[in-house]
């Protein structure tokens, strides 16, 4: 038998280091093959033709933001409902399933508060959002 | 040996990575060496035996919180904010004269030294538990755990994200503007 | 090498970076980028003593609900920040002085 | 606990006579048969990734009665090698308002949160190079370095097509991680565990075995899982991140050379390992009917019939790219929060009760009766 720290681990940082090593092995090759012609026109950013104006670090919508909030509640929700879930099967064998079942359900209901109310609000709409907000105020 | 591989890589990717973090000016970078910082933590996890809690990080810190983070650089200006001075240096005059600096540096100094100190005898102190390599599986302990030591704890954190969720909504939600 | 000191003053470590970063940055979402960094210094913590102290995996569980707290707080303040950002079209932390506008 | 493949090739005799070769150290050769099956199965996957191209210009072809790329070898198959060639040969360009580190890293997190995912994907029972026991949430979690990349790129190009490509492509790919990940969830809870060894040893061979047909949720939260997945690898009709009748090309327009290669080869992979996920969740995984044994042969058996269920899986994902038309933004939000993912959480609680209600049983067991 092997010992277990040789286990697990260390297949996933192999993969890792073996992307690391693609990486810059292609990098390597391209910079030794592709030609080297660069002209100030060449490297202005693509629009279409025209020259750029303006930076583009600079149009951004809250919407994004809130959907990127929406998302982050929802993933550490599902977090802490993946161990539990993982065990339903063995409590239940246990004859604890509908204690399980109890607990599972009443944490997946505050979840399902939390898309309602941000689907009452128009927060899942992308476009009404503001509209939305705006009727609101107006009431 | 491959744990200690794992070990001082992760914590050196840690260590750098907050110092740049701290360093560097530009705030977009600034997140991304966070992302290191706590990948690295993540790895420390790993070679913990605490799979899930390193698991979890990487899912909430990377799919989560650095990309909520950059969203929210994008929506505060960018980086068109590193015209002012951040870095320790450039804001070294405003914090302090020499004596303030001073007395700040020994201070940290013996700080530090006093931490090292206590926590390089703490392995004497502490009783001695065999420690192998062997990394049983924690995921369903937690389970376990989660649905009957702290079920409490695990209910209310999901009322805590609901709060989370509405108060957030209804800050960051656009409106008239006046 | 691997022992619970060499853990705690990584720990450490990361503990007076983010304090650093909070102290010195004005920017409020560097001094949030330091929170997280405490946050994640405190969650080490608990797993390096579970491993090397205890016996049980309540570390564990007190790591994972600080990642849900951590993940919580950052989703709230980065939307002070913005709501602060389109008030005062700056996050410089020393022009929030006022409560209310 | 871990099982992977050197504890599996370790039962065997021959392990014992390599590593008497390497002196007894088992570190040095549990990392050398590491890092040779995982070249082999990056190579393979970068084949598949290539072939992935040409197939897909084969079938649009054949959808729409053309004949496809058939000058570069026999019916056109080396065509990926000129590809792989030209991609080498293109000059470097970078924009110079662009932020250079940024601009280096994007592709590189692509491609680590892709490679990373293939060390636990089940090709065969013992040829997982790691089970982890938290493997699928592994897979979610690391898979998430996607969004981050594409987020990156885009904003690093500071090109405006590229911004909102980015944009676009970051919040599609984290909108529709919450159904799949729902609906993997519902997986997990039916098969009690994480691991992918769990998983797929809890299913059988026979399509009444599969998870797919264990109850009418897992039969929906399949095609929860599959359009979610579709838009997580930005295919069409998701492909909104580069649409390129909207935004030129995406968060990869200022991308040229072997830079954009590496974007294209993390996308081609990861539709490889989401249709693999979804035969080993779904369809079975590699068991073979009707046989348990652990041989060799029987092991090539369920590599083929692993593969087989994937490029399956890999062929409808084309078909619906050249058949489906294109999403609007709106509605592409609208479809993940206001369908998907309350269908998907209306799957976990009817597995949850059903798991309550019949003990865990599938239809088939109870309408056959079997144990």
């Amino acid at each position: 038998m092997i010992p277990a720290e040789f286990d697990g681990l260390m297949p996933v940082v192999i993969f890792m280091g073996l992307a690391v090593l693609l990486f810059f092995g292609g990098h390597f090759l391209s910079v030794a093959l592709a030609p080297k012609k660069p002209s100030h026109l060449k490297s202005t950013p693509y629009e279409c033709g025209e020259l750029p104006v303006g930076s583009a670090w600079s149009m951004f919508n809250v919407r994004f933001y809130v959907v990127g909030l929406i998302f982050i509640i929802f993933d550490v929700e599902s977090v802490l409902m993946f161990p539990v879930a993982s065990i339903f099967r063995e409590l239940n064998d246990m004859g604890q399933g509908g204690y399980a079942l109890i607990i599972f359900l009443s944490f997946i209901s505050v979840l399902i508060e939390g898309i309602a109310y941000c689907w009452r609000k128009g927060d899942l709409d992308w476009v009404k959002s503001f509209q939305h907000s705006l009727k609101k105020e107006t009431k | 040996m491959f744990l200690e591989f794992l070990f001082i890589s992760s914590a050196v990717l840690t260590v750098s990575c907050a110092l740049g973090v701290l360093v560097v000016k530009n705030i977009m970078h600034s997140c991304v060496f966070l992302l290191g910082s706590l990948m690295g933590v993540a790895g420390l996890y790993a070679t913990l035996g605490a799979d899930f809690v390193a698991v979890t990080q990487i899912m909430v810190y990377v799919g989560g919180v650095v990309i909520l983070m950059l969203f929210a650089v994008m929506l505060t200006g960018g980086t068109d904010f590193i015209s002012r001075a951040q870095n320790l240096l450039g804001l070294a005059p405003s914090m302090g004269n020499k004596w303030t600096y001073g007395m700040g540096l020994f201070v940290g100094v013996v700080f530090l030294l006093t931490n090292i100190k206590l926590l390089m005898g703490l392995t004497q102190t502490l009783p001695t538990k065999t420690i192998n390599n062997e990394f049983p599986s924690t995921v369903t302990e937690i389970g376990h755990l989660l649905v009957k030591d702290h079920v409490l704890a695990f209910e209310i954190s999901s009322v805590l994200l609901l709060g989370a969720l509405v108060g957030a909504a209804i800050i960051a939600r656009p409106r008239k503007q006046n | 090498m691997m022992s619970l000191a060499s853990y705690l003053i990584i720990s450490l470590i990361l503990f007076v970076v983010g304090l650093m970063v909070m102290i010195s940055r004005k920017n409020i979402v560097a001094i949030l980028l330091g929170i997280e960094l405490i946050l994640n210094a405190a969650a080490l913590n608990f797993v390096a003593y579970s491993r090397y102290v205890t016996n049980n995996l309540d570390g564990h569980i007190f790591s994972l609900f600080i990642i849900v707290i951590a993940a919580a707080e950052a989703a709230v303040g980065l939307a002070i920040v913005i709501r602060f950002f389109q008030i005062k079209e700056t996050i410089h932390v020393d022009e929030a002085t006022q409560l209310r506008n | 606990m871990n099982q992977t493949v050197v504890s599996y090739l370790s039962k065997y005799e021959f392990y014992d006579y390599l590593l008497a070769l390497f002196g007894n150290n088992q570190g040095v050769l549990a990392f050398t048969i590491y890092f040779l099956l995982a070249l082999i199965i990056i190579g393979m996957c970068a084949t598949i990734g290539g072939l992935g191209t040409y197939a897909e210009r084969k079938i649009s072809a054949d959808l729409q009665a053309r004949l496809g790329p058939n000058r570069v070898g026999p019916y056109g198959l080396l065509q990926m090698l000129a590809d792989g060639v030209k991609m080498m040969t293109k000059e470097d360009i970078m924009p110079f308002t662009a932020d250079k580190a940024l601009f280096y890293l994007a592709p590189l997190l692509c491609l680590v949160g892709v490679f990373a995912t293939l060390a636990v994907l089940p090709f065969a029972g013992g040829f997982i190079m790691a089970d982890l026991n938290v493997g699928i949430f592994y897979l979610v979690a690391i898979s998430s370095f996607v969004g981050l990349g594409v987020f990156l790129g885009g904003y690093a190009s500071n090109s405006k097509w590229s911004m909102l490509g980015g944009m676009r492509g970051a919040s599609q790919i984290i909108s529709y991680e919450i159904p799949v990940t729902i609906s993997i969830l519902a997986i997990v809870l039916l098969a009690g565990g994480m691991g992918f060894g769990t998983i797929v040893g809890q299913q059988g061979g026979l399509p009444h075995q599969w998870f797919l047909f264990h109850n009418p949720f897992a039969f929906i939260a399949f095609f929860v899982y599959g359009v979610g997945a579709l838009a997580e690898t930005n295919r069409a009709p998701f492909d909104l991140p580069e649409a390129e009748s909207e935004l030129v090309s995406g968060y990869h327009t200022e991308y040229t050379g072997m830079r954009f290669g590496f974007f294209a080869l993390a996308e081609y992979i990861e539709v490889f390992v989401v249709c693999g996920v979804a035969a080993s969740l779904f369809l079975g995984g590699y068991n073979v009917p009707g046989i348990t044994i652990d041989i060799l042969p029987v092991q090539a058996a369920q590599f083929v019939i692993f593969m087989t269920k994937t490029l399956i899986l890999y062929y409808v994902v084309i078909w619906i790219r050249w058949t489906l038309p294109r999403l609007r933004v709106d509605q592409l939000m609208s479809v993940c929060w206001k369908y998907l993912t309350p269908i998907a959480i209306f799957n976990l609680i009817g597995c949850a009760i059903w798991m309550v209600v019949f003990n865990g049983k599938s239809i088939a067991e109870l309408v056959l009766g079997s144990h």
